[in-house]
């Protein structure tokens, strides 16, 4: 499904990320892990071409995506949510979901502003679709607040339902469980996990709550310093000292 | 040294605080626990002067603070190092730490502040790395660390965390907390925390307020939360229920 | 369309249709006209604006660019005054192209300040190259549609105003659906916005379009109302007034625009029995108005009315 | 006011870019409007001058013209301050078969005569200026002239009528250059005049802009003669420009000299009479604006009292006027002229010792 | 050929100068609120005014004159910030802007109603012949006018730079509830910054008005060309205004000069949008700070 070579980015002198290449399976649930400033997030840019990298090449479906706009890249099925969340604050959460549907629908000025028939159509159906994620995520009850309005946990949950609704075949989610508590953590396992199972979608997941991510990840990566330092199941790398040494920490120290 | 009396506050018609008293004793670790949209950050940005409260009152080293001016307060020695890290995003990374110290900064004490930093810059290594780097472009944890950082630089006799590990690597939060417990150990510091993770936040705190809905609904030393059975199936993620039928 | 908006706009064409009857003489309606003309800069600032979130101080440019471009086009080429009309618009959408190819980069003050750049430099180009320079030109001809030349005042008032109510409609069929949306979008986020897949150059561009064609419409009214134009009618100042049409009558609805656009058309003329004070009292009315106003007009009434309602009501 | 006052209507640049304008002559209106009443009016009728402001913007003298025909009834209008805005009114005008007699100077506010039937002006034409300056200076042998002009409708007026009249009267423009109304130095301007051989300076503007230029063209020593249009006929700028002024040429009407006409002048008593007025009640000078004021709305005083309050009459009356003495000269008004005046209308002016001097 | 160059290019540093002044009296209030004070303009006529009333009309000496006249303009900028911009609070930042070009406008009112619309002018600082520099020549004021602006060049460097408060000031811009947990005493930075960018137009209004003339109206031009200059240089840099402000200044002193002076607004114009276009933060205005915060 992606496939990264040699990705390299710099800041000013700041090596934020040096020859990171690993795959990721179709249909799996992989987790990015690291110290902070590790460049996970600087990783998740670069894949979605937010901020593309220096070198190296991203592969995604079959076809090297790096030099594509974001927008490009978004339309062939690659959607992501944000560390800062990125929400549009001003908008109801419906309407969040329906931006979403943008990557997939096309009546432009004229044709929004006249009503075309088709304009019209696509309207209803990308309604009708976004009234659907909403109930898959079970925020259907806030359809109409203003995302803003949400509490963290909410938000997070929506950020991923809007993602959904491009369509996507790969998912990369940017510390999803940061300001949640464990109950919450726990039922956005569970989304994440069906998200997996019943729409088919591949998961890139960072995160900082080691519970999450051993819960749900097949294959976990890890970044310390911008290189992949290991790279197994969740089992291997708890285990791995390299790890231990450079994130985890001794357990119950 | 902290004390609140009957603490009510408003957003609006929103009632977000509801008759909260509750006392911090100098020298202690406090940890305010609930599930979120409870009132913590709520409750925290009354004490340090950023919301005004509707009712009651706050009393710190026993001057009464209520609505007191947030810069006044942190002249009193509360620092608060708020929910969403609130760093000047276009200063660099230096400037933050400095401008942490603006209160107690004049040219005579420089060379004092100057060495509080390389404090700072030995707690936070990344942070002296990155030091010329505008703190917006920092990774989310390095911004969690800097706010942290900035805070201390105040030199606070209590501290106010909201939320202090959030997006910071394990190793990092288990290093914080202990700087937090070797400060109280050695400097008397007190602190007032919200941590989501509530486990190991009781794990350092002497003792705990359980806040649900904008109320008080129970308080006791650490060791009495963390034992009692309610706060452990809602806020400590053990599933007592399941336990129960195994 | 929701049925606050349909209201409103029943509303307005009812007061525009009785207008004539209600008043003696064309002064009134002349006041009318103008303020219709502003309603159309003002409607395409407050899309620009207040949806895209992209600051303009360049509308004069667009406005001047509508009315020199048809008044030339129907005097010296003898166009029938539709066809220069449409012409203009199609000119001005060009130069609003040209400007969004600097402004795409900016934002904020940054973008205020090109856009400003850009309305100078055309007004310069009208007093430097526009015919009759600096003191204009006139005899500029009325517009005909179907062989009937609207030269009189009440057929102008009319016809601006249906066209008004047109552009509103157009405008707010626009906003509640995908493309409005999308501009929200960029405006909440644009990292969000791009990472979903929109096309923010495109809209960016095309947003400036529209309020281009607008402007350059109402200016191309303007000029063949007035029959007389000069540079001074479309310089910085203009701009800051459409500007302040738009905040003082709410930015975040097309509504706002046009109220806005009503009162700053109106408020001089009440202000003429202060003679030389009207500077001054102008200014205080204008402080007043929006220290106390702050979202504007329209959206504190839309609140007002909700909360008569006592409930969750229509979003415009 | 009372049914029977006689209300005329004045749209002047009480305030905009072009209050300079219309500040003196608001001023001159409502002091005439005193002396009238107070000596007893027309046949016993006061008059009442209703004074609009217009911003200096077009569509605001639009929109006043409106309100003074409709809502105040005026049967005449004096103004507008400036060309554009006077050229906005022309079809209200027609349309509503009420006199205007502007105060603005520029050609096109009257011509075609055709098509102005209603509309007259007082200011003397540009053209009549620039051909006493050019009639002037071949007496004095220069013929090659750098222009600086202001970048509004009187400076652009001045300059097509600088550039119009030069081959005519065997002129060379060997530079021609411009200015904001706002622009605080033009020393690169006059320097460029300079290096191009200019025999002398011409620079057409009204407000501060020629105290500027003024200034400047003196700290520069360009050693070229430095003639101002008639704009420049105020005290103040004498005053802002301090000894800079001195020796600075310009066309003037005879308002500002009338103390050095011969008293058989027939424009004299007039003259002095209104200066003198206007100075005792404002501590200020009327200047060539002020008398613009005076001389519209003088014209349609007089035909108001001729003929009585009747639009059209007016507008026979002063189109027929001959040899009536006013601020600005002595107007022939005909079907073929809505102004009335030539380069008679002028006398060359130098400052000198700070005050004006009439050169022969 | 380079005596006429001279002239240019002095021409340019004098209305520059006033540009610069003006520019940076945008950056002091924008690196304390983000605000532009579209009032700025009315600061420095205020300045040249109140001069001219306390030499020409009271009499006094002129270091008595100018500080008044400093003082009183700080006193309309510490009114300004309480009477308008503090009630406002958090209100959007287009609101704020929009409420500066009302009190512009207000103090126009005011303005014409004290003073009528007649330009002023007093004497020089020095009275005496101009300098003549390879041919060129250059009046003492414009020297007056060139060193003042130095000075506060050098006393805003110094302030935002080196002081505590100047990087307070520039901390309430970035962040106002970060600002106040570190014990900022945010209100009260806003307000100087509003008394200090007074003086500074004051003050170039002081020193310009024997060259240029001063008119109640002439705010609007100064503050849309000082805008420009701040934004060509990068706005909240304090050398981004200055070296803003000059550039404009000789650009339209050169293309007035080479070009043609009827295009000098447009090109100066022109080459401020290609400069923007190639570097959207200014000359001196850092992309990666642009990113980060919303104007
Ligand atoms: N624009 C930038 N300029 C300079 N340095 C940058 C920039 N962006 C990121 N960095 C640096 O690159 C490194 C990697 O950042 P990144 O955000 O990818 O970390 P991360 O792994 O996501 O960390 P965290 O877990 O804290 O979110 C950090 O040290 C950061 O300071
Ligand atoms: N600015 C605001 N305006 C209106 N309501 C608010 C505002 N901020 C918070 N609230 C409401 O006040 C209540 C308490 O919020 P608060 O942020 O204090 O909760 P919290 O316990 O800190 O939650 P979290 O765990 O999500 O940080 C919530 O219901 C929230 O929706
Ligand atoms: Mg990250
Ligand atoms: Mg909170």
């Amino acid at each position: 499904m992606l496939e990264l070579n040699g990705i390299s980015k710099e800041f000013g002198g700041v090596r934020a990320l040096s020859n990171v290449s690993f795959t990721v399976k179709a249909g799996s649930v992989s987790a990015l892990i690291g110290p902070n400033g590790a460049g996970k997030s600087t990783l998740l840019n670069a894949i979605s071409g937010i901020d593309p990298p220096d070198q190296g090449e991203v592969v995604f479906a079959g076809e090297r995506v790096n030099g594509l706009s974001p927008m490009t890249i978004a339309r062939r099925g690659l959607s992501r949510t944000f560390q800062h969340l990125e929400l549009f604050g001003d908008m109801t959460v419906l309407e969040n979901v329906i931006v979403g549907r943008n990557a997939r629908t096309k009546a432009g000025f004229l044709a929004s502003g006249l009503r075309l028939p088709f304009a019209l159509r696509e309207e209803r159906e990308s309604r009708k679709t976004s009234e659907e994620i909403l109930d898959y995520i079970k925020l259907s009850h806030h359809r109409d607040d203003l995302a803003s309005n949400l509490p963290i946990g909410e938000q997070r949950v929506l950020e991923i339902g809007r993602a959904l609704a491009t369509e996507p075949k790969l998912l990369l989610l940017d510390e999803p469980a940061a300001g949640l508590n464990m109950r919450e953590t726990r039922d956005l396992g569970e989304l994440i996990k069906r998200i997996r199972t019943e729409k088919g979608i591949t998961i890139i997941l960072v995160e900082h709550d080691m519970d999450l991510v051993m819960s749900i990840s097949d294959a976990i990566t890890v970044l310390n310093f911008g290189e992949v330092i290991a790279r197994g199941t969740p089992l291997e790398i708890q285990k791995n000292p390299l790890v231990i040494a450079a994130y985890l920490g001794d357990e119950e120290a | 040294m902290l004390i609140l009396k009957n603490v009510e506050v408003f957003y609006g018609k929103i009632h977000a605080v509801k008759h909260v008293s509750l006392h911090v004793r100098k020298g202690e670790i406090v940890a305010l626990i609930g599930a979120n949209g409870a009132g913590k950050t709520t409750l925290l940005s009354t004490i340090s002067g950023l919301i005004r409260a509707g009712s009651g009152s706050i009393i710190y080293e026993g001057s009464e603070i209520t609505n007191r001016n947030p810069d006044a307060i942190v002249k009193m020695g509360i620092s608060h190092v708020p929910e969403g890290r609130h760093i000047f995003k276009t200063l660099t990374v230096e400037d933050n730490l400095l401008l942490g110290s603006y209160h107690r900064y004049s040219l005579k004490r420089s060379t004092l502040i100057k060495k509080d930093m390389e404090k700072m810059y030995s707690m936070f290594p990344i942070l002296e790395k990155r030091n010329k780097q505008l703190a917006g472009t920092l990774s989310g944890g390095e911004q969690q660390m800097l706010a942290i950082g900035r805070a201390l630089m105040a030199e606070p006799r209590l501290l106010i965390l909201d939320e202090p590990g959030t997006g910071l690597a394990p190793t990092i939060v288990k290093e914080i907390f202990s700087h937090i417990v070797q400060l109280r150990d050695n400097h008397e510091l007190t602190v007032l925390l919200v941590e989501q993770n509530a486990r190991s936040a009781l794990k350092i705190a002497d003792s705990g307020y359980v806040i649900e809905t904008g109320r008080i609904i129970v308080q006791g030393t650490a060791e009495e939360l963390l034992s009692n059975r309610d706060v452990q199936r809602a806020y400590l993620g053990r599933d007592v229920d399941a336990e129960v039928k195994i | 369309m929701g049925r606050g908006n349909f209201m409103a706009l029943a509303l307005m064409l009812l007061g525009v249709a009785g207008m004539p009857f209600l008043t003696s003489g064309s002064y009134a309606l002349t006041v009318g006209i103008f303020a219709g003309i502003n309603a159309l800069v003002a409607i395409g600032l407050c899309i620009l604006m207040g949806s895209a979130g992209q600051v303009s101080l360049g509308q004069a440019g667009f406005y001047g660019i509508g009315a020199y471009v048809s008044s030339v086009l129907s005097i010296k080429f003898g166009l029938p005054v539709a066809l220069s009309m449409i012409a203009a618009m199609a000119v001005a959408s060009f130069a609003a192209v040209l400007l969004a190819v600097p402004a795409l980069r900016l934002k904020g003050h940054y973008l205020a300040v090109a856009t400003l750049g850009f309305g100078e430099i055309i007004n310069v180009l009208l007093n430097e190259w526009g015919p009759g320079g600096p003191s204009g030109f006139g005899d500029i001809p009325h517009l005909t549609l179907f062989g009937y030349t609207l030269s009189s005042t009440t057929a102008n008032f009319y016809f601006i105003w249906i066209c008004v109510a047109a552009v509103i409609i157009f405008s707010l069929n626009i906003l509640n659906s995908r493309t409005g949306r999308s501009l929200r979008a960029i405006h909440g986020s644009e990292t969000a916005s791009i990472a979903m897949g929109l096309d923010i150059v495109a809209l960016k561009m095309k947003v400036f379009i529209l309020s281009a064609v607008y402007a350059s419409f109402a200016g191309a009214l303007y000029a063949h109302y007035v029959t007389f134009i000069s540079p001074s009618s479309f310089n910085l100042f203009y701009s800051v007034l459409a500007l302040m049409m738009v905040v003082l009558g709410g930015i975040t609805n097309v509504w706002g625009g046009v109220a806005g656009a009503i009162i700053i058309t109106i408020l001089p003329e009440l202000l003429r029995k202060f003679e030389e004070f009207d500077v001054l009292v102008y200014g205080l009315i204008l402080t007043l108005s929006l220290l106390f106003l702050r979202k504007g007009i329209v959206p504190l009434l839309i609140e007002k009315a909700v909360r008569l309602k006592g409930g969750s009501g229509a979003r415009a | 006011a009372a049914p029977d006052t006689i209300k005329i209507g004045a749209i002047i640049s009480v305030t905009g870019p072009a209050s300079f304008l219309g500040e003196p002559e608001k001023n001159t209106l409502v002091m005439l409007q005193d002396q009238i009443n107070k000596a007893g009016g027309i046949k016993g009728k006061n008059i009442q001058v209703i004074i609009e402001d217009s911003k200096s913007d077009e569509t605001q003298a639009v929109l006043a013209a409106k309100k003074l025909l409709e809502k105040d009834n005026v049967i005449a209008i004096v103004g507008p301050s400036t060309t554009g805005e006077s050229m906005a009114l022309v079809p209200i005008m027609n349309a509503a078969k009420t006199p205007l007699v502007s105060c603005a100077a520029g050609a096109p506010i009257t011509n075609p005569v055709g098509d102005r039937e209603w509309i007259f002006k007082t200011p003397q034409y540009d053209t009549s200026a620039v051909e006493a300056i050019y009639t002037y200076m071949k007496k004095h042998g220069i013929t090659k002239i750098g222009i600086i002009t202001i970048s509004t409708g009187f400076g652009d007026a001045g300059k097509k009528a600088l550039q119009e009249l030069a081959p005519k009267m065997g002129m060379t423009i060997v530079a021609d250059e411009k200015y904001g109304p706002k622009d605080s130095d033009m020393t690169t301007q006059l320097t460029k005049i300079k290096a191009a051989g200019a025999q002398a300076v011409i620079n057409w503007s009204v407000g501060p802009g020629q105290v500027v230029v003024t200034k400047n063209w003196h700290s520069l020593k360009m050693g070229i003669p430095l003639y101002h249009s008639h704009g420049w006929g105020s005290k103040k700028n004498i005053e802002l420009a301090g000894k800079a002024a001195e020796g600075v040429i310009a066309p003037l009407g005879r308002l500002v000299v009338w103390d050095k006409l011969s008293d058989t002048h027939p424009q004299k008593a007039l003259l002095k009479k209104f200066e003198t007025d206007y100075k005792a009640l404002y501590k200020s000078e009327p200047g060539t604006f002020g008398g613009h004021a005076y001389d519209s709305l003088m014209m349609v005083v007089e035909a108001i009292k001729a003929v009585g309050p009747d639009k059209k009459k007016i507008r026979d009356y002063v189109e027929g006027i001959k040899k009536m003495p006013g601020t600005g000269g002595i107007y022939n008004m005909s079907a073929k002229d809505h102004c009335g005046l030539d380069m008679s209308a002028f006398e060359m002016v130098i400052v000198k010792n700070g005050d004006w001097e009439i050169l022969k | 050929m380079f005596t006429v160059f001279l002239q240019f290019l002095f021409s340019g540093l004098t209305v520059g100068a006033v540009y610069a002044l003006v520019g940076m009296g945008f950056n002091i209030i924008y690196n304390s609120t983000s605000i532009i004070n579209m009032a700025q303009g009315e600061f420095v006529v205020i300045g040249g005014l109140l001069m001219w009333f306390f030499t020409e009309s009271v009499k006094l000496p002129f270091f008595l004159a100018a500080g008044l006249t400093i003082l009183s303009a700080g006193l309309v900028g510490l009114l300004m910030e309480r009477l308008t911009i503090r009630p406002l609070k958090s209100a959007d930042l287009l609101l704020m802007i929009m409420v500066t070009i009302a009190v512009s406008i207000l103090m126009r009112g005011v303005l014409m109603f004290k003073f009528g619309k007649d330009p002023y002018t007093y004497a020089p600082f020095t009275e005496g012949e101009p300098f003549t520099v390879a041919g060129a020549v250059i009046q003492q004021q414009t020297l007056w006018v060139i060193g003042v602006t130095a000075c506060c060049i050098v006393m805003l460097y110094i302030f935002f730079n080196k002081t505590m408060m100047g990087k307070a000031m520039r901390a309430c811009a970035v962040d106002t509830t970060a600002a106040k947990l570190v014990g900022i005493n945010v209100s009260r930075v806003v307000m100087i910054s509003f008394v200090l960018s007074a003086m500074v137009g004051a003050i170039g209004g002081i020193a310009i008005t024997p060259i240029s003339l001063m008119e109640y109206d002439k705010g609007p031009m100064l503050a849309v060309k000082g805008f420009c200059a701040a934004i060509m240089g990068g706005l909240g840099r304090g050398r981004g205004a200055v070296i803003g402000g000059f550039a404009i200044g000789i650009l339209e002193s050169m293309t007035a000069g080479y070009l043609h002076s009827g295009m000098k607004d447009a090109v100066a114009l022109v080459i401020m949008l290609a400069i923007l276009f190639f570097r959207p933060a200014g000359l001196f205005g850092s992309v990666a700070m642009s990113r980060l915060r919303k104007f």
